[in-house]
């Protein structure tokens, strides 16, 4: 049976808006200011994700803010799919991070994998042939069988969606406290190469070019995970389990190389390409259009579908992967169906760029939604939340220093090493396919990772670092260090540190006290940035990583890229032969 | 003994890229008459005469182990025969 | 002389075994698309590995209804040589064009890292420049290189001195009789789960798997001056 | 229209490293009464109404494709349905 949707009426009587996550206030706003009439269900629902934390930024936007984004080494900061970094003679490395906590606590080896298949296509989107992930992790202490679940099945997803498509894991970090329990966190980040040249945008420019989406057909997987990733768990709400998607790498390797080859090959036809992510169709669509200012038409019942009877708010708000949408110039459509073809792709005409800055969806003869563009990505709110320093910092501050007892260094070295997150993580790491591209020169287990550019002298550093224990006991000072220790991995590596990205996993920020360590923290990354000369070319957000109210110890992962000017510079961290000398530098 | 079977299959909604790319193979080898293949685990599982809730431990193994609830549906017979 | 890199859908070592003949042994190489139908002109036909078809169902099952392999199994027929790693080899056994099967690794784990070989059979137009029993060092990344046969084809395998590498110091996936590679009876389709086209260069660890492409190009060219 | 149900499973000569663990797991868990657990894999198969030689295009994909007889094997089951 067809589900038949609530009227606007209804909408606005049983506040069902308020499940997906917006205020009274915003639905005010988006009645009264915006839309001057009640928003009917699939408009609604647009708003919703669109506003969400997980698209919008609206809490973080204001600390984002401070960070330092421009440099002469910055090609592309903050904005697009990935940032871009120069690395001389007309190439340039891109890279970003992102997270995805909720979806791996729920379904721990899709969730991983699916999070690994987001932030490749952030990558090729912007026109750079992928060369390396890596991977941040963290897990409660694994004395119990649910843990260990998780961190085997993550780590199993994380391999099992990179050695498939064929991007060495070179990378990463694996941490264990209790404090990730009931929150584990799973990021990951992907450095890619391009040609200068080659660079895109993710635009919807044109009036009458044509939007085409291409990969996987579209099912009611994942509906509201932007939103399901802006709340908070509660053990109880298992039931929210049905927002899982599943990967599959194969057909990402297939899209990969299409557009890929879209791109190198057929610029003249090309204007646009972005990745359909969280939010999926919604937020990919507005998103390319509001950057070019233009409108947009979308007819809904063009979109390749795998299940029947879809309404439109289940297609836009689908969160099925390996999906890309792309803008092409009128006329040239049957060039890219033609290409996309050879990899055994659909490619199909989903609708066109307008003049009027209207995001209008038809479907089944009728237009389901209507909005000025700009509502759903540049009028979304932004809050300037208090902050509260926590109870905690005054007693650390009150504390004397701790001077450790030592008995036997030998025993206190051997239980330092028995804890899991100091011993070795060849246990992961080997899962990982960490050569495939035969240019990785230095693999998991040294300070950063190196992967060399082909046919040049030069090479690649990069790392991942934090220590979320650090920032809780002082955000400001462990934000420097996290940068410092990311830039000491790249210097101890032969490279020069160039730019870094992010992901700032945090708990409710609601609460004034985790604002207090959000916005803290970036102060003292910032800081170590502009002395680094790092800037922050891109990042993602997680936050309300929260289980029960008790959220996770503030955790922004650093990722760090270097350049090596020459193989021969490149430096490993084991011991090379007895004999040598052991220096100590620094205090 | 009992001799127990248990089917565990994507719940509909889930997207199958295997079964998918089984599909296309078989099309591919000269098979248009197949309409659609999905795939499935299964399981035979032999349990002691002595266990007293043969169903109950099924259901649970199932749950916990056999199949993913979150994705995956499972269904199960339960056989009596001599050992 | 001029090598065949077979790419298939989800193939994903292809670059790296095209650029261990173009870059490094120094020989022609091209790329052939899984849908072209002629192998014309090739000297030799390599598998690269990957996850073909997402090694849905089964490793190499479905890829062996590509197109190009009825072209592969008419150039081993006539002899010709074809070698296949990790996926390409389990391609092959799917194929038939050699004997057995490889089942999921014992540890139910991906396993990618160096590993020791032991050259078992120095003498086959692959391997002429090893030793006997050398040990050398060539990475591995498989989750299923577990290779199985039937007591029947394993003394088969024995007895015509097919088995040409095992694993040494350790069996990383639980393969009977630490098997790593194995050669068809004729001698010109040779199989191995371990990379050899990874480890041609000492700056990317090792360059023991160098002379495994090298011995080929010296079988070629005697042959050629029969 | 057929509706074609196909199990495989591993020869009971070959050791199924999946279904060893699995069965490892379920000791561990505390499910000391299950004495067996073997791993296979089905598949649901549609077959249009128009196939005339249902049973021989099932053991050919099976064959060629569902199976690998050098260590499985299959048996299948044929049912004609309503569309
Ligand atoms: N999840 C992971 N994925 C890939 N590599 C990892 C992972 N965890 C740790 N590693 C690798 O293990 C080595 C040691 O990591 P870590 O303990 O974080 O070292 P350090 O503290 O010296 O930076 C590094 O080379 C790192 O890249």
């Amino acid at each position: 049976m067809a589900f038949l949707e609530p009227t606007p009426e209804q909408v606005k009587e049983s506040k069902i808006y308020r499940e997906w996550g917006l205020t009274d206030e915003e639905y005010g706003t988006i009645c009264d200011k915006i839309l001057h009439r009640l928003p009917n269900y699939t408009e609604t629902g647009l708003f919703a994700v669109m506003w969400s934390e997980h698209c919008s930024y609206k809490n973080s936007k204001p600390v984002l803010r401070k960070f330092p984004t421009t440099g002469p080494q910055v090609l592309q900061g903050p904005g697009e799919g990935a940032g871009i970094v120069d690395i001389g003679d007309g190439q340039a490395v891109v890279f970003k991070a992102e997270s995805h906590n909720h979806p791996s606590a729920v379904e721990p080896y899709e969730g991983a994998a699916t999070g690994v298949g987001g932030i490749i296509r952030d990558i090729f989107s912007m026109g750079a042939r992928p060369i390396a992930i890596l991977d941040s992790l963290r897990f409660g202490e694994l004395d119990n069988e649910r843990t260990k679940h998780i961190f085997e099945e993550v780590v199993a997803g994380i391999s099992g969606y990179g050695n498939c498509i064929g991007i060495p894991t070179v990378g990463g970090e694996t941490v264990f406290d209790p404090c990730y329990k009931g929150n584990p966190l799973v990021n990951a980040m992907c450095v890619g190469l391009i040609d200068q040249k080659d660079m895109q945008k993710g635009q919807a420019a044109g009036v009458g070019n044509s939007i085409m989406y291409v990969g996987a057909k579209t099912g009611r997987d994942g509906i509201h995970g932007a939103t399901f990733a802006s709340e908070e768990f509660k053990e109880e709400e298992e039931a929210q389990r049905s927002a899982v998607q599943v990967g599959d790498p194969f057909m990402e390797k297939l899209l990969m190389e299409a557009c890929l080859e879209c791109i190198y090959d057929y610029s003249d036809a090309l204007i646009g390409i972005q990745d359909m992510g969280a939010a999926g169709l919604v937020s990919s669509s507005s998103e390319m259009a509001s950057k070019a200012g233009s409108g947009l038409l979308l007819n809904l019942d063009d979109v390749p579908q795998r299940e029947t009877e879809m309404t439109p708010y289940e297609m836009m708000l689908s969160e099925s992967q390996e999906r890309m949408l792309l803008c092409i110039k009128k006329g040239e459509e049957q060039r890219i169906v033609d290409l996309f073809k050879k990899y055994e792709l659909d490619a199909v005409v989903i609708g066109e760029v307008t003049d009027d800055g209207m995001y209008r969806l038809s479907h089944a003869g009728k237009v389901v939604a209507e909005l000025p563009v700009d509502a759903l990505a540049e009028d979304a709110p932004v809050y300037y939340k208090p902050t509260a320093v926590p109870a905690r910092i005054a007693a650390f501050a009150a504390m004397e220093d701790y001077k450790p007892v030592f008995t036997s260094a030998q025993d206190t070295l051997v239980a330092l090493l028995q804890q899991a997150t100091l011993a070795s993580k060849k246990s992961v790491y080997d899962t990982y396919d960490s050569m495939v591209r035969t240019s990785t020169v230095v693999g998991p287990g040294s300070d950063a990772a190196v992967v060399r550019v082909r046919g040049t002298k030069k090479a690649i550093a990069m790392t991942t670092d934090c220590n979320g224990r650090y920032l809780y006991l002082n955000p400001e000072i462990g934000g420097q260090i996290a940068v410092a220790e990311a830039a000491r991995n790249i210097v101890a590596s032969g490279g020069k540190p160039l730019a870094i990205t992010d992901c700032l996993n945090y708990g409710n920020p609601d609460k004034p006290e985790i604002f207090w360590e959000l916005s803290t923290s970036a102060d003292g990354i910032s800081e170590a940035c502009r002395q680094l000369d790092t800037p922050v070319i891109s990042g993602n957000v997680s936050l309300y990583n929260e289980t029960d109210g008790v959220a996770v110890y503030p955790t922004p992962m650093i990722g760090m890229v270097g350049l090596i000017e020459d193989l021969a510079h490149i430096t490993t961290q084991a011991f090379k032969a007895a004999g040598d000398h052991i220096i100590l530098i620094g205090e | 003994m009992y001799k127990v079977t248990v089917y565990v299959t994507y719940k509909d909604s889930v997207l199958d890229p295997q079964g998918e790319a089984v599909k296309g193979a078989v099309h591919r080898m000269g098979y248009p008459t197949i309409e659609d293949i999905r795939i499935g685990k299964y399981f035979e599982i032999q349990v002691s005469k002595d266990e007293e809730n043969v169903e109950q431990v099924i259901e649970e193994i199932c749950d916990k182990l056999l199949a993913n609830v979150v994705m995956e549906t499972y269904r199960y017979e339960i056989q009596e025969v001599e050992a | 002389m001029k090598f065949a890199v077979i790419v298939f859908p989800g193939s994903n070592c292809d670059l790296d075994m095209y650029a261990a003949i173009k870059d490094i042994l120094g020989e022609d190489a091209e790329y052939v698309q899984h849908y072209e139908t002629s192998l014309e002109g090739f000297d030799a036909v390599l598998l690269p590995g990957g996850f073909t078809y997402g090694d849905y169902l089964r490793t190499g099952a479905i890829a062996r209804f590509a197109n190009i392999m009825s072209e592969v199994v008419r150039f081993a027929e006539e002899g010709k040589p074809v070698f296949g790693t990790c996926n390409g080899f389990q391609i092959l056994a799917e194929a038939g064009l050699l004997p057995g099967a490889l089942r999921r690794n014992d540890t139910l784990k991906f396993v990618c890292k160096p590993q020791d070989l032991k050259v078992v059979n120095a003498d086959t137009q692959f391997t002429s420049l090893y030793k006997e029993d050398e040990i050398i060092s060539v990475p591995i990344a498989h989750g299923e290189g577990n290779y199985f046969c039937d007591a029947e084809t394993l003394a088969d395998l024995k007895a015509n001195n097919q088995i040409v590498f095992t694993y040494a110091n350790g069996n990383p996936n639980g393969s009977i009789e630490d098997i790593a590679g194995i050669i068809n009876k004729k001698g010109n389709v040779l199989g191995m789960m371990p990379h050899p086209e990874r480890a041609v260069e000492a700056l990317l660890g090792s360059a023991d798997g160098l002379r495994l492409f090298q011995s080929m190009v010296e079988n070629y060219k005697k042959e050629l001056n029969k």
